[in-house]
């Protein structure tokens, strides 16, 4: 047994050392996880979303525990991406892990400034745009309408060389038609999936327990079942890699999103669990590769696609 | 953000076990585990993130203040509220606990203070244990502890915040009367307080607040005045943002590695206040 | 304590006994669970889905356990419209409980003249539309389009003046704005939510469990928190009573629903877990509302809402 | 829908407790619990819907043939495959045991057959002792069973099959010859077949198909044969819809009410072999 292959190349020069990433928000810029753990062992590090300006974020509670699950409300509390290019960035370039900033914005332009002023900076791996945020004013717009997600797509393509990576929210109609999008407009790749939208009731006040509107993003593994579902939808839309995310816990489910089609992953939640979760599913991961035999993980997805025929031939069905 | 960030180079994840669950009166149980990078490691105040379940119900750790360290072994003092807190008062000798830490920024001790008055309201107790010994171990002579709970059998032993510092005083309050002074605990603070005090107090948000409250109205402040806050909790080690309360002065910190010890003025009380009920675990 | 009245007026004369019904494909056409648990306790059952034309559905696998729920992909089998109007529909007349016919197709005219097979028969409380299920041929596009789903709902109150409740997608966009077009279509009532699509990833045969494209409609504990924030956005969307479902397991579970601003619910997966589990939602909920001293179980639904201001003044926080 | 309907009017709902677990060899378990009505109603071949858990996870019950009867007692015959068959195989006297039944359609009794082959592979030993007591009760004189398995440990034992009815022939096979005849158990069948014959099958899809392959190519085929057979469940009662499984002559049946137990003509076997693998638990 050989010890297989694990690097992934995304396309546009970002090859990841493997497949194992941690996913935005739940790592931060990298600097508390890197006092815990290996993190240069790891395939790549997702930063928080970074905006144009500094955000202090939604007022608590801003967390709330589901069965298998949580929500979370942050609402984008980042240092803004002057601070990131200016403070951040050359720390990163010092690390081994590739990092890729996630960028959120309200509008087309807030996105270009955010990416201007990032391409001033060395030691990024590439951007993970995030239309999938829908907590500032029009974030959701980009992630639910095609077309205006393509349209953002296509400006920030025209920005910059780096590997760009598009985070796709699965609160949609149609993922498919999303990714087709983003992928026409230039996007590298595409992540799937952000948080699905959730509401906890407390049954003492009678009322939602996170504030405001009373949803957050529903994290963790109570989602896997339907990141499964988008991942493979997605892996059929579009031809770049997809990145696949939500609810991974283990080597284990980190393997279901590869058969679905995912070339990589990202761990998120999972490291709030457990500190070391990441490592535990790359290492579990190269177990599972090594005792298969494969060369490269892509193989692992082997049997799996010809049971699920070309979107249209057959419809899903349920009921 | 602002105020002092803790220091995540000690923290380190732990497999430990369960050497003793006691159960207190009124509900508290205190949990003793062989944890011997946490017991050499973690200061009063600090806390550790806790999982002592499998599977994904419940998912993430909860967090609990370091009550307590002897040799190898560490204890935690809790009550069942939760999913959580259930498993963990129901643990027994042998069973393994996972813990994460030390985490967050403890009670500060230097300069150590001439008197240090100690405000524990019910479970607010827990982190106060290891202050009383670390306080005395620097020299602090007069160390007091202001104890109250809404009847007997929910206050804290006081042999348990003393563990053998026999000069250490305990004043016992309850809302009932039914042990020591009838009345809440916060009407001692400004007896016991004068400019060489050092405060420190952890306890439902009200009783802050109050403490937060008679301190400012002092004609002799205390040199120093810190308290201990909770907040719901996604890592415990700053990368979830999760646990923001409200800062003074707008915007906010995060409780696990801001806090969960803070200096009094940097609180935004009314915002704290202000909080769901269900914020309060 | 006085008993609390537990009636609820859901318009055009479809008044239920109590808030607790059995959720459409959980319990066929009444007749195995009325050998099992007292059916006429209960608030309402809503019957299979029930087509024009008899379906013997899907190929096998059709059901699949994931962690806290259940994949399904039986393809609505169902005998068909004749064989319920003729054969079913005069047995319904004599149960206790109010029979809602759930009513699927594959085009408008599909659904009418199934319709119009039904408002020959007696003994029938009601319509529940499903425009939710994603299984034949353009049965996806109602539940998923608010014009389209207007359109249908428009022709389908044309066609009856008994109750016509309208069943949900929650694997859409914009759930309010289905909700919205139905309601100004004419719909009595809507019914919130059906199944999410998912996958189930058989690691062993790497390849998804279900057969076809893989995917199934989850249900079960795992979708409740996704289904209050669906029927909390319905609620604010519409003026029209909302009927909550998806996993709920008991009473408790019921309550937050109608906190969450249901007006009643379908217990649907958790009747294969406990058959009686219906009948102690009732109970419990009765309990409750006991309890709580409250007269009528929307008042339960009290100080939560305040909590949630109409949407657009707060967005939505999630990252 | 075709094929004869289970009646549900006998299923009940009941809470018992477990009164004994033995292993057998090779991982086999048989669980005995105080279950009254179904030990007084269930008939041979015919299932329960078992929980032994809280919980969502797992969610659904489990299936499993009712094995034996005594008194209040019911006996059920499983291995530890996955999730739920693992925490069934853990339980311990005194546990409590949530049965929905009896469900399905049983095994025909009527007319008694002169003689009766029962065809047990692995695991699809369980309706049969059950089968058994009932045949001779009613006055089956020849009853014989031929019980394969992958090797000797995986054999369910012959004495449990009798249970006392010691007139009852057991012939075994092992894949491996490590016990009894070298082979498939399906090469046994043609041999003990005659045409005043029924046949009982119960075990791995291919292993039914094999038998009912050598039925058809019969000269004096038996006067009618059986198969019990296996489907993911949802319900077990009727509503879901989730167990359909191949007919011939095109469409499905449902396993949890026109089976488990099925005319081995009314079953399309090509169709029950193209299911993939995770069909089968
Ligand atoms: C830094 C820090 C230190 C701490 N130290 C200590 C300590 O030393 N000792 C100690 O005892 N505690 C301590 N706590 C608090 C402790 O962490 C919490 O009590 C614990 O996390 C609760 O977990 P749980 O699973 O038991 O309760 P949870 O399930 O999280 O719930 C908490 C409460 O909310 C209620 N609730 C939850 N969901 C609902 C719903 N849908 N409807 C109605 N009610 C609901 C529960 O019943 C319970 O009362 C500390 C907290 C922090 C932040
Ligand atoms: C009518 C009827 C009667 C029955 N009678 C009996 C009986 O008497 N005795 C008996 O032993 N059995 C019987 N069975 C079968 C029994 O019901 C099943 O074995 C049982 O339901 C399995 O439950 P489980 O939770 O243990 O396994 P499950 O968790 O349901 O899984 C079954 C198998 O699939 C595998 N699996 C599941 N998910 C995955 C995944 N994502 N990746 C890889 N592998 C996976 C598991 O490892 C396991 O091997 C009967 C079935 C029916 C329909
Ligand atoms: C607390 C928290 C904060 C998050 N912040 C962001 C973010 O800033 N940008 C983003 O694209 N995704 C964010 N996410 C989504 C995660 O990156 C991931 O897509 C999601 O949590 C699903 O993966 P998981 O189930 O493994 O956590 C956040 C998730 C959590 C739990
Ligand atoms: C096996 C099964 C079959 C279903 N069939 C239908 C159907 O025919 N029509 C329909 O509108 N909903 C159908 N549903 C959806 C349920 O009515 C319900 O909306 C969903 O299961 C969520 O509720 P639950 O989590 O309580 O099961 C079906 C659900 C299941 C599990
Ligand atoms: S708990 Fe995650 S940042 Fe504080
Ligand atoms: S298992 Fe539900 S219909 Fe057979």
């Amino acid at each position: 047994m050989t010890a297989p292959d694990l690097r992934v190349d995304l396309g546009r020069g970002l090859i990841l050392p493997n497949p194992v990433g941690l996913a935005s928000g739940t790592a931060g810029y990298g600097f508390e996880l890197r006092q815990l753990i290996d993190v240069d062992r790891l395939g790549a590090l997702f930063t928080k979303g970074t905006t144009l300006h500094p955000r202090d974020g939604n007022p608590p509670p801003r967390v709330a525990e589901v069965r298998g699950g949580m929500l979370n409300a942050i609402g984008l509390q980042n240092p803004g991406v002057e601070h990131v290019a200016s403070a951040y960035a050359p720390e990163f370039s010092r690390w081994g892990v590739p990092v890729v900033v996630n960028v959120a914005g309200g509008n087309v332009e807030d996105y270009l400034q955010c990416l201007d002023r990032l391409e001033r900076a060395e030691g990024l791996a590439g951007y993970e745009l995030n239309i999938s945020c829908p907590n500032i004013a029009n974030g959701l717009d980009f992630g639910r309408d095609p077309a205006a997600a393509g349209r953002l797509v296509a400006a920030a393509r025209s920005r910059t060389g780096r590997h760009l990576m598009v985070k796709l929210s699965p609160n949609v109609t149609d993922i498919a038609a999303v990714a087709r999008a983003v992928e026409e407009a230039g996007a590298d790749s595409v992540s799937a999936v952000n948080t699905y939208v959730g509401m906890k009731i407390h049954r003492g006040i009678r009322a939602p327990v996170l504030p405001g509107r009373g949803t957050g993003g529903l994290s963790g593994p109570v989602i896997k079942t339907l990141a499964l579902a988008a991942v493979a939808e997605v892996r059929r839309a579009v031809r770049i890699p997809v990145v696949g995310v939500g609810g991974i816990m283990d080597a284990g489910d980190a393997l279901e999103f590869l058969i679905a089609g995912a070339d990589a992953i990202q761990v998120g939640t999972a490291t709030f669990v457990n500190p070391t979760a990441s490592l535990e599913v790359l290492d579990g991961l190269t177990e599972i590769a090594t005792r298969a035999g494969v060369r490269r993980l892509r193989e692992l997805r082997g049997p799996a696609l010809p049971a699920m025929p070309p979107a249209g031939i057959e419809p899903a069905s349920t009921g | 953000m602002s105020g002092p960030v803790s220091d995540l180079g000690r923290a380190r994840d732990e497999s430990g076990e369960v050497v003793a669950v006691e159960g207190l009166d009124g509900g508290m149980v205190e949990i003793t585990a062989r944890l011997p990078h946490l017991a050499a490691t973690a200061r009063p105040g600090e806390f550790a993130q806790l999982r002592a379940w499998g599977g994904v119900d419940p998912l993430l750790r909860r967090p609990f203040s370091v009550a307590w360290t002897a040799g190898e072994l560490c204890s935690f003092v809790l009550e069942a509220v939760g999913a959580g807190t259930r498993l963990l008062v129901g643990l027994r000798p042998g069973d393994p606990l996972q813990a994460l830490g030390p985490l967050g920024n403890g009670f500060p001790l230097d300069p150590v203070p001439v008197r240090a008055v100690i405000v524990s309201g019910g479970l607010g107790c827990a982190p106060f244990p290891l202050l009383v010994r670390e306080l005395r171990r620097r020299g602090c002579a007069d160390v007091i502890v202001l104890s109250g709970a809404a009847t007997a059998s929910r206050l804290y032993p006081a042999a348990r915040f003393r563990r053998g510092e026999d000069s250490v005083r305990v004043v016992e309050t309850t809302d009932d009367g039914s042990r020591g002074r009838r009345g809440l605990v916060t009407e001692l603070v400004a007896d016991a307080c004068d400019e060489t005090a050092a405060v420190y107090a952890c306890g439902p948000n009200p009783m802050l607040a109050a403490v937060a409250r008679t301190l400012q109205r002092l004609a002799r402040p205390p040199r120093r005045a810190h308290v201990s806050l909770e907040a719901p909790m996604g890592c415990g080690f700053g990368t979830c943002l999760g646990c923001a309360l409200p800062a003074s002065g707008g915007g906010w910190f995060l409780c696990c590695r801001q806090g969960p010890v803070r200096e009094v003025s940097e609180v935004d009380w009314p915002g704290l206040l202000a909080l769901p009920p269900a914020h309060v675990a």
